[in-house]
């Protein structure tokens, strides 16, 4: 197992450059390969993710061992946690590339797109895996910067100002990340996460420690476009090519924002209550008022984005109850269930957030417009795109026995036994908002008739579009059987074994 | 050396504000080619040859992609009225400049002191790395081996800049 | 002998103080453009400097690229002037 | 045992399969259901003669070598899955008997709406799902079945125009917030209780977080069986959904499991204090008059019908909240004979649209000789809900009458307020009269017009669940007090001393009162009318528009009065309609924080620096 | 700790920028310097008084080097500010084309 | 006149080379002094710029010079990332392990991997920064009609 | 030999100074460019000189002495550039100027 | 090819200078180094190279450095002069030189002579006039100012480059 990780970054990445030599010479490679590619990587992590027996594998790069018990190498680390992103990264990965042989058919250009499209995987598989902060770093650059250019990808007027604002407010964040790594090497003489965590846990966090920690909620904050760092995101996530948007809203804000905060606070950090509690509510605030944001919205593409932080707030206060109870030292079963429900939901919200993005796609596709009110009538023309958006709306509102339900479920009665009253109160309001935008989604975009143009020249769209739809619709209710017991052990257990007790994340590596 | 370093870094400061200020845009990024060749300054002083060398030839290709950019459009800065936005927006940040340098102080309080350095994870890296790596730049040594890993990253970042700035300019974007 | 090379390389550091006043007084663009110029210049006297009091040759070889790279960026600010495109 | 996992399964299967049928075989689908559906009330009934039981059909193993996930007591079917009392065994019974007779009704009418697709899937699956609702004990399978039930609704309506998404989506936007809050209860259930299965449960509403979770409950309850204020989809789906939908679904289905639902909370879950009990009543009251005072301005008589659909869950929601043993089976009972007759009417007003394609009451008219069978049909369900005895209608609105009655020998406040309910409850029986008058007078009755000259009586398998329904109404009324109410009710309430119908002369007064009051009510309202109409003899056209009943001028009857008048018209601006109202709050904020969201980069930027700073200075 | 202190507030004249500045160029700029002050910053982390440049003397063992790593941490964000900024500056020529102007506020299609 | 003035033109068909020159000379020190591959490549780069500005780009028939670049941008970093993967299959067998023999220190031949890692991470950035530095100037908007 | 080093150090830093000074001083661009580029680029060779003398016939020495052409093509040319640049510009010669014969070669 | 082979050496020079090692491993990457930049940059060296292989011209160019040297450092106090004057005598303006010289490398050359010599900076060459940017502007004849200009280096730039 531990010789299989560096593939999840070497194949993606080598895949990107030889598009950019192959492509020019052989027609059509870079939309056989890239699926292709992000197939076997599927599988990979999947096989990986079944076999991986709750351990953590790790891969220290140049093979060099640590001295004195000080980590020197730049490490992989593969556990339940980084398996799961994996999979996710590669699974949504693989169907937006599926999808985009026929939606990017239309662009220029392809070669590029690909290209991107593969660094982008790579550097949140990078992200995902590394075991080192600086590291860390590196490769959330390339992924977000691939992610710029490939939100410019239609250089039209919008996606240009999405992109510059997109940059600029990632580049603060990325700052403010880089700077947060300085101050944590300067106090610690380290940049391996395993080593800073042991260096933290030996002694009391003190004012520094609060600053640092303030600084990456910042920072990864706004890479997960937590409110009030969020701004970028409607912006972004609507502009970018459709398949792009579902790996943005699918995947990235959970690679390179939550995931990083999650294995930051859970495992290097000595987290207090207070910084918990921060956590939690930037999660509700953003849970509340992204899905206010989102319900006024006509656009669709932009209503889905605002509906991206609504659900990330989700993960993010579920993630912080979690962490609340922890650090009181109170409830681990109710933390448990809560980091449970947190990532259970950012699963879901992958394969949902990514399949309504493709259907809005699809829909773009057609008709051109992403404006509500100039559709209407679509569903008997096009059936699948209607009835796998009809699922994924559903999922992403709770309904069941979709699997948004069951995240939301679990999420609202980790925060009830954990007294979080308040926040479970409003975990049902927004998610019965959630549920009203989705129903005018649905209301507007395929029952209404339409007032603005004849609908009889509308045809389904082909059928990588479609392939993609369906296999993402199926995930929606299949994803549903994560609730159940002996699947969820399987999947998310060793995920909450590896949070819920960093020591082994820190052995594994140091070896103590 | 803090004393020079001092000067040197508030002559980057005074050259910042001006570059934010400068009426033209090419005053400006001349002025920041400045600021960033007292950085260079900075690295020989803070013995960071390695960085020297690299940030002036980073900085002087960033300037000339910024005059092409300026050639191409235009040197006259805004010609806008100031209005309450623009005078509330210069109070709140000089407001949030002072809070963010009182909890940096108050943070940074009780960390070693300037030039006052140990080392932890680069130790292996400078102890008989020359040996290891077989290369006499430690940086180089860290750079391609310890942390080759890193190095690939950002051979990646400037491969996807390159496609990044190569699909933005490109004529058409749609067939 | 190394104390006074240490003042002299002060003395080199402050004088690039004068390049920054001609950027920021101007008046013209020009002006500023040979305030960078000549700041160029003046790094590779502190790169010479500094290479005697290190005793490191090697800070001759960032001076030397340090003229290369400030010929080419002057070079690019000059073709500024002339108002042709950069590849004309 | 397992014919509950059957009536579960089985047509959630097959309506899973129907999907894979071609639309154009439409009719095979709808043999292919009815067959399913028959099977299932065979197991119903099956179920309903047997003994009572809990049924855990499979236990999952818990292979997991995490020790912490292990120890969460999380999962969905744990040992008590199915509960099956006698209260269970009537409401299966129930669906069973409505799920066949409408299905009966649907083949012909939905052979005609031509868009409809996948009707007899969602058909069945709904009848799936409503087993599964009314069998199950464990909170969140019930939650699951609940909610799907949701889902299948917003689907049978058919979406095709500006009002039936319209409905469809606040449908399923009411349904749906009731099923998150209902989450909210069942969490905090489990937190006190630290189990699932609603037969271990009986708490006393002492503390507010207990109180909060019957609260919430009771939204979910209200909503699915449509009391005040959560009633506002009703109308807006009868009047927009297909009949047979809106007969299958919100009239029949959704009123057995909601009040089967409410009657868990009320009288098995949570003990109810007194201030509960004023809350519940007066919740009650509320819903019967304001919904039928709304029903009486109502032109479209789908609507009309759906605004009815409210305004008898209140009599049931009075049942519960007296909470004796009368009262209890008052409400079941009700439940029982409001299915009956209001799908019944529901699907008596589907086929006069199936005839005429006219959904107004002022468009129609003079269908009685065209339509006899309907005509009587429609005619004993409309006495039925009016409460004229004998009908059904009657007798359980005479034994929650009774039960106020009762009721009013305690010492709670809301004992003592009994006279209100009783008031009340009788104004909305008198009411509900005067607006059947006009829907019988107004479909069937008059003038019949020209372009309805060729409109013949439905086919066989449309009307006869109509006579089905006719006899079930006019059998449980006859038969309310010497079989129907024992045998039913007793088993699950206990026996009470149920006092026969004519024997309560106080009653019987009441009652008449409540006719007589209501003809009243309809003709002060009608004679301008009539005048008008006379005036009109021989005028061509026009005579055929004014020389029916019509609904316009009684409104502006009622009207006349200011404060009336006032209330309507706030009522036509949905003022009254949670739905609507909260819609309004929330998209004021949506556009307030849309506002700052201007796009401005540097507004942005602020924001994240302002977002650090206020970070650090709460922190450190 | 003034060197410190001076480096932060170079970070901060970078955010004064950053937010009064509606120019698409002078944004550029302020991100510029904001980097470079979070590159002086980490150089100024690893500098140690005694040591010199860490590059091995063959002929001296005895020699304290200043931290390398800080510096092979910049060295790979100083490429990945070129990136950055080549990226940022291809968008903004690409939006002036478009728009005739720089000003950020001008550029304002996407709200709400 | 196309591209600068005679003397510009003159000092730059001298200087040009040795400034490439000179940038090899800083890759394949990298191990040795200061720079390596970014700061080579990048001055490589300097000299194709250069030319352009001494020139113009029409006198170097840089037409599809753009494409070329980028072309030659993706094979060095391929070549990199392959150097790093034949680690996988040589020597120890790690991802990234320098495998290569390491010499004696202080020469130019040395340091394994090193050198060649510099060489191609130069000819990489070298690439790209001329691909960006095309793209910005030859860049033309479409004409909208 | 380091005293030698050590002088032409100090004159070239004297140079740099009557450069600088003259970059303040001087009415318009031209002569600011006139003496700054030369006085500087002088001044910088005498402190490579100077270099040279330290570091004698070695490795140092000798990259010295290869700066110092580079130096003074690159000097030059940049500065010949700058004012042929700054001419076609527009920007007048100042008011202490004398000829112009350049005005009619640049209109044509 | 001749400047093919002239840059390779000049190169090769230029490596040997830079790197001062004659150790074999150094010799064969420079000699690698200069046959790639011949191969790369070869075709944008000086069109006429055959000045470059011819030994006497050297001589002369020894020579003219110094001359060129001293030059240098007699203008330069002459500017220092005029810089550190209080009342700073200048006269500036742009005076036109008549040049003898063919080639454009000698023109080049001259040039750059002129614009290192403080004082003078040349602002263009337009066929055989170079038009130079004089400090002090000491007389109006073109004759007397273009030896003063340009007379001291260009018979030396001629046995050099022609
Ligand atoms: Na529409
Ligand atoms: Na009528």
């Amino acid at each position: 197992m531990n010789s299989l990780i560096p593939l999840f970054v070497i194949v993606p990445l080598a895949t990107s450059f030889l598009i950019m030599i192959l492509g020019k010479f052989i027609n059509g490679f870079q939309k056989t390969i890239t699926p292709l590619v992000l197939l076997f990587l599927t599988v990979l992590s999947f096989y990986c993710l079944l076999n991986n027996h709750s351990n953590s594998y790790t891969y220290a790069i140049g093979g060099w061992e640590p001295i004195d018990n000080i980590p020197i190498a730049i490490y992989f680390v593969m556990d339940g946690f980084s398996l799961i992103l994996l999979c996710i990264i590669s699974l949504i990965g693989f169907l937006a590339s599926v999808y985009s042989i026929s939606y990017i058919a239309k662009f220029t250009s392809e070669n590029n797109f690909y290209s991107l499209l593969c660094l982008m995987i790579t550097g949140m598989s990078g992200v995902v895996l590394s075991g080192d902060l600086f590291n860390l770093f590196v490769f959330l650059e390339i992924s977000v910067i691939s992610s710029y250019a490939l939100v410019a990808f239609g250089t039209e007027k919008e996606e240009l100002e999405a992109s510059f604002k997109y940059q600029v407010l990632g580049g603060i964040a990325s700052f403010i990340i880089l700077f947060a790594i300085g101050l944590i090497y300067w106090r610690t003489k380290t940049l391996n996460i395993a080593d800073i965590s042991a260096l933290f846990h030996s002694h009391e966090t003190s004012t520094f420690d609060l600053f640092i920690q303030i600084l990456l909620i910042s920072g990864f904050g706004l890479k997960a476009a937590m409110m009030p760092f969020h701004a970028w995101l409607p912006d972004a996530h609507s502009s970018a090519p459709s398949p792009i948007s579902a790996m943005l809203s699918g995947v990235l804000i959970k690679a390179v924002g939550i995931y990083v905060i999650i294995r930051l606070f859970f495992t290097m950090f000595i987290v207090s209550e207070e910084i918990s509690l921060l956590i939690t509510t930037l999660g509700t605030i953003s849970m509340v008022i992204g899905v206010l944001l989102a319900i006024g919205q006509w656009d669709i593409k932009r209503l889905l984005a605002y509906h991206s932080i609504s659900q990330m707030g989700y993960v993010v206060l579920s993630i912080g109850i979690g962490l609340v109870l922890l650090a009181r030292g109170v409830k681990p079963t109710v933390a448990t269930l809560a980091i449970a429900g947190g990532l259970f939901h950012m699963v879901n919200h992958a394969v949902f957030k990514g399949l309504l993005f493709l259907n809005a796609g699809a829909i773009e596709h057609r008709i051109n417009t992403r404006n509500l009110k100039e559709m209407g009538g679509l569903s008997k023309h096009m059936p699948v795109t209607s009835g796998t958006s009809f699922i994924a709306s559903m999922a992403i509102s709770g309904i069941p026995p979709f699997n948004g339900f069951f995240s939301k479920l679990i999420i609202i009665i980790a925060a009830v036994q954990a007294k979080f009253y308040l926040v479970a109160f409003l975990a049902v309001f927004v998610s019965v908002i959630t549920l009203a935008s989705f129903l005018k989604f649905q209301r507007y975009a395929f029952y209404n008739k339409s007032e603005h143009r004849s609908t009889s020249k509308i045809k389904e769209v082909p059928f990588p579009m479609l392939f993609s739809m369906i296999v993402m619709g199926i995930l929606c209710l299949a994803f549903s059987l994560l609730a159940f017991p002996g699947i969820r052990e399987q999947i998310l257990g060793p995920a909450i074994d590896v949070l819920t007790n960093p020591n082994q994340y820190v052995q594994t590596i140091i070896g103590i | 050396m803090e004393l020079t370093l001092s000067i040197l870094i508030g002559f980057m400061i005074l050259g910042a504000i001006f570059a934010i200020h400068a009426k033209d845009l090419l005053s400006a990024v001349i002025t920041t080619g400045i600021v960033g060749y007292s950085l260079v300054i900075a690295f020989l002083l803070l013995k960071a040859p390695d960085l020297a060398i690299v940030q002036i030839v980073i900085e002087t290709i960033t300037l000339i992609i910024m005059v092409a950019v300026v050639l191409d459009s235009t040197r006259e800065e805004l010609k806008v009225k100031p209005d309450f936005k623009s005078y509330s927006n210069i109070v709140l940040s000089i407001i949030f400049a002072a809070v963010l340098l009182f909890f940096f102080v108050q943070a940074t309080a009780e960390l070693n002191l300037f030039g006052d350095h140990t080392l932890r994870m680069a130790e292996a890296y400078v102890d008989q790395a020359a040996e290891k790596t077989g290369s006499i730049n430690l940086v180089t040594g860290i750079l391609f081996d310890f942390r080759g890993y890193d190095t690939l990253g950002e051979a990646t970042i400037l491969f996807a800049a390159a496609l990044g700035v190569l699909t933005v300019l490109r004529i058409k974007g749609k067939k | 002998m190394i104390d006074y090379l240490n003042i002299l390389l002060y003395v080199q550091i402050a004088l690039c103080v004068f390049c920054l006043f001609r950027i920021i007084r101007g008046p013209s663009i020009a002006d500023r453009m040979v305030g960078i110029d000549i700041f160029g210049i003046l790094v590779v006297g502190i790169c010479a400097i500094l290479s005697i009091i290190t005793k490191r040759s090697y800070i001759l070889d960032i001076g030397i690229a340090w003229i290369i790279l400030s010929f080419i960026g002057t070079l690019t600010l000059a073709k500024y002037l002339s108002g042709k495109k950069l590849n004309e | 045992m397992e014919e509950l996992l059957y009536i579960i399964i089985i047509p959630i299967l097959v309506g899973l399969a129907l999907f894979i049928i071609p639309g154009k075989l439409n009719i095979l689908k709808g043999v292919l259901a009815i067959i399913t559906s028959m099977i299932c009330l065979f197991y119903a009934a099956t179920i309903f003669t047997g003994k009572e039981f809990f049924y855990t059909p499979y236990t999952f193993l818990n292979q997991s070598n995490s020790n912490l996930i292990q120890s969460i007591n999380f999962d969905l079917i744990k040992y008590s899955a199915f509960n099956i009392d006698a209260l269970n065994q009537l409401i299966l019974l129930f669906i069973g008997i409505f799920a066949f007779l409408i299905l009966l009704y649907s083949v012909i009418y939905i052979t005609k709406e031509k868009n409809f697709s996948n009707y007899y899937e969602y058909f069945l699956i709904t009848l799936g799902c409503s087993f599964g609702a009314a069998a199950a004990d464990n909170m969140l399978l019930f939650l699951i079945f609940w909610g799907l039930l949701g889902l299948t609704l917003y689907k049978l309506i058919k979406a095709y125009n500006e009002d039936s998404s319209a409905a469809a989506k606040k449908t399923l936007i009411i349904v749906g917030a009731s099923d998150g809050i209902m989450i909210l209860g069942i969490a905090i259930l489990w937190r006190v209780t630290g189990t699932l299965n609603m037969s271990e449960i009986t708490l006393n509403t002492t503390s507010p977080l207990i109180t909060s979770a019957f609260f919430a409950l009771l939204i979910g309850a209200f909503t699915k069986a449509g009391a005040f204020p959560f009633h506002s989809w009703i109308p807006d789906y009868t009047k927009n959904a297909p009949a047979s939908s809106s007969a299958f679904l919100p009239a029949s289905l959704d009123k057995l499991l909601g009040i089967y639902f409410l009657a868990r909370i009320c009288n098995y879950i949570f003990i109810l204090n007194d201030g509960l009990r004023v809350i519940m009543l007066s919740l009650g009251v509320i819903t019967i008059i304001t919904a039928v005072m709304m029903a009486l301005v109502q032109h479209d008589y789908k609507k009309l019908l759906g605004f009815h659909a409210v305004s008898q869950v209140g009599y049931m929601v009075i049942g519960f909240g007296l909470g004796t043993m009368i009262g209890v089976a008052a409400g079941l009972f009700h439940m029982i004979n409001h299915a009956l007759y209001k799908s019944g009417l529901l699907l008596s007003a589907g086929c006069v649209e199936h005839r005429t394609g006219k959904n107004n009451i002022e468009e129609v008219g003079g269908l009685s000789k065209a339509m006899p069978i309907t005509f009587i049909a429609a005619l004993v369900f409309a006495l039925s809900i009016s409460g004229i005895p004998p009908l059904n209608g009657f007798a359980s609105k005479w034994m929650i009458y009774q039960g106020i009655i009762d009721f009013g020998a305690g010492s709670g406040i809301a004992n003592q307020l009994w006279i209100v309910w009783l008031a009340l409850a009788v104004l909305g029986s008198a009411l509900t009269l005067a607006s059947f008058i006009k829907f019988i007078g107004g479909i069937f009755l008059g003038r019949k017009k020209e372009e309805f000259k060729e409109v013949k009586e439905v086919s066989f398998f449309m009307w006869l669940p109509l006579i089905i329904l006719a006899f079930f109404c006019i059998g449980f009324g006859v038969f309310a007090s010497g079989y129907v109410v024992p045998k039913l009710f007793y088993p699950i309430t206990g026996s009470f001393s149920f006092v026969g119908i004519w024997q309560s002369e106080t009653v019987s007064i009441l009652i008449l009162a409540s006719i007589v009051i209501g003809l009243i009510i309809y003709f002060i309202g009608n004679i301008k009318n009539y005048r008008t109409a006379d005036s009109f003899v021989g005028g061509g056209e026009k005579m055929y528009e004014k020389a029916d009943y019509n609904a316009v001028e009684f409104y502006k009857t009622i009207s006349e009065f200011k404060l009336f008048n006032y209330l309507y018209k706030k009522a036509e601006e949905k003022w009254f309609d949670i739905y609507d109202l909260s819609k309004r709050c929330i998209l004021w904020f949506s556009h307030l924080f849309s506002d700052t969201h201007n796009g401005i980069l540097s507004n942005y930027a602020i924001w994240i620096f302002a977002g650090l700073i206020i970070m650090l200075l709460i922190m450190i | 700790m003034i060197v410190y202190i001076l480096c932060f507030i170079l970070f901060l004249v970078g955010l004064y920028g950053l937010i009064t500045r509606r120019n698409l160029i002078k944004i550029v700029i302020s991100l510029s310097i904001m980097e470079f002050s979070v590159f002086l910053f980490l150089v100024i982390i690893g500098y140690i008084d005694a040591g010199v440049a860490p590059i091995v003397e063959l002929s001296n063992q005895n020699v304290i080097y200043v931290d390398p790593l800080p510096q092979a941490m910049v060295l790979t964000a100083i490429v990945i500010g070129l990136a950055t900024t080549a990226m940022l500056l291809a968008i903004a020529i690409r939006l002036y084309r478009k728009y005739k102007t720089f000003d950020i506020r001008e550029i304002n299609n996407l709200r709400g | 006149m196309k591209g600068m003035s005679i003397i510009v033109k003159k000092v730059a068909q001298l200087i040009s080379g040795l400034i490439f020159l000179y940038g090899i000379y800083i890759i394949t020190h990298g191990h040795l002094t200061p720079g390596g591959g970014f700061a080579g490549g990048a001055i490589i780069a300097g000299a194709y710029i250069l030319n352009i500005l001494a020139f113009g780009s029409d006198a170097m028939n840089l037409k599809n010079k753009e494409q070329g670049s980028s072309l030659s941008e993706s094979l060095a970093i391929f070549i990199v990332l392959m150097l790093a993967v034949f680690a996988l299959f040589i020597g120890s067998k790690i991802f990234f392990a320098n495998y290569l023999p390491k010499g004696q220190l202080g020469e130019i031949i040395s340091a394994g991997a090193i050198p060649l890692y510099n060489i191609f991470i130069g000819i990489e950035v070298a690439a790209a920064i001329i691909t960006i530095f095309l793209a910005l100037v030859i860049f033309k908007e479409e004409v909208k009609k | 030999m380091e005293i030698i080093g050590f002088i032409f150090i100090c004159i070239g830093i004297l140079f740099n100074l009557f450069g600088c000074i003259g970059l303040i001083r001087l009415p318009d661009v031209y002569n600011r460019l006139q003496s700054a580029t030369k006085c500087v680029t002088l001044g910088t060779c005498s402190i490579l000189i100077g270099v040279v003398f330290y570091y004698g016939f070695t490795n140092g020495g000798i990259k010295a002495i290869v700066a110092i052409p580079i130096l003074f093509f690159a000097a030059t040319v940049a500065a010949h550039a700058l004012v042929k640049g700054a001419y076609i510009f527009g920007i007048k010669l100042g008011d202490k100027s004398v000829k112009d014969d350049y005005k009619d070669v640049h209109k044509s | 090819m001749m400047k093919y082979i002239a840059i390779f050496i000049l190169s090769f020079i230029f490596w040997i200078l830079l790197t001062f090692s004659f150790s074999i491993s150094n010799i064969v990457v420079g000699i690698a180094a200069a046959l790639v930049t011949s191969f790369v940059f070869g075709k944008y060296f000086l069109k006429h190279v055959r000045p470059f292989l011819q030994i006497q011209r050297y001589y002369w160019l020894i020579i003219y450095l110094f001359i060129f040297t001293w030059e240098c450092i007699k203008a330069n106090f002459d500017v220092a002069y005029r810089v550190l004057h209080p009342a700073m005598p200048i006269k500036p303006g742009i005076v036109k030189v008549k040049l003898g010289l063919k080639t454009n490398i000698a023109k080049t050359i001259l040039a750059n002579s002129i614009t290192m010599t403080p004082g003078t900076i040349s602002v263009d060459i337009v066929g055989d006039e170079i038009y130079v940017h004089w400090i002090y502007i000491s007389t109006d004849n073109v004759e007397e100012y273009s030896q003063k200009i340009a007379g001291r280096f260009e018979k030396y730039i001629k046995k050099i480059f022609e």
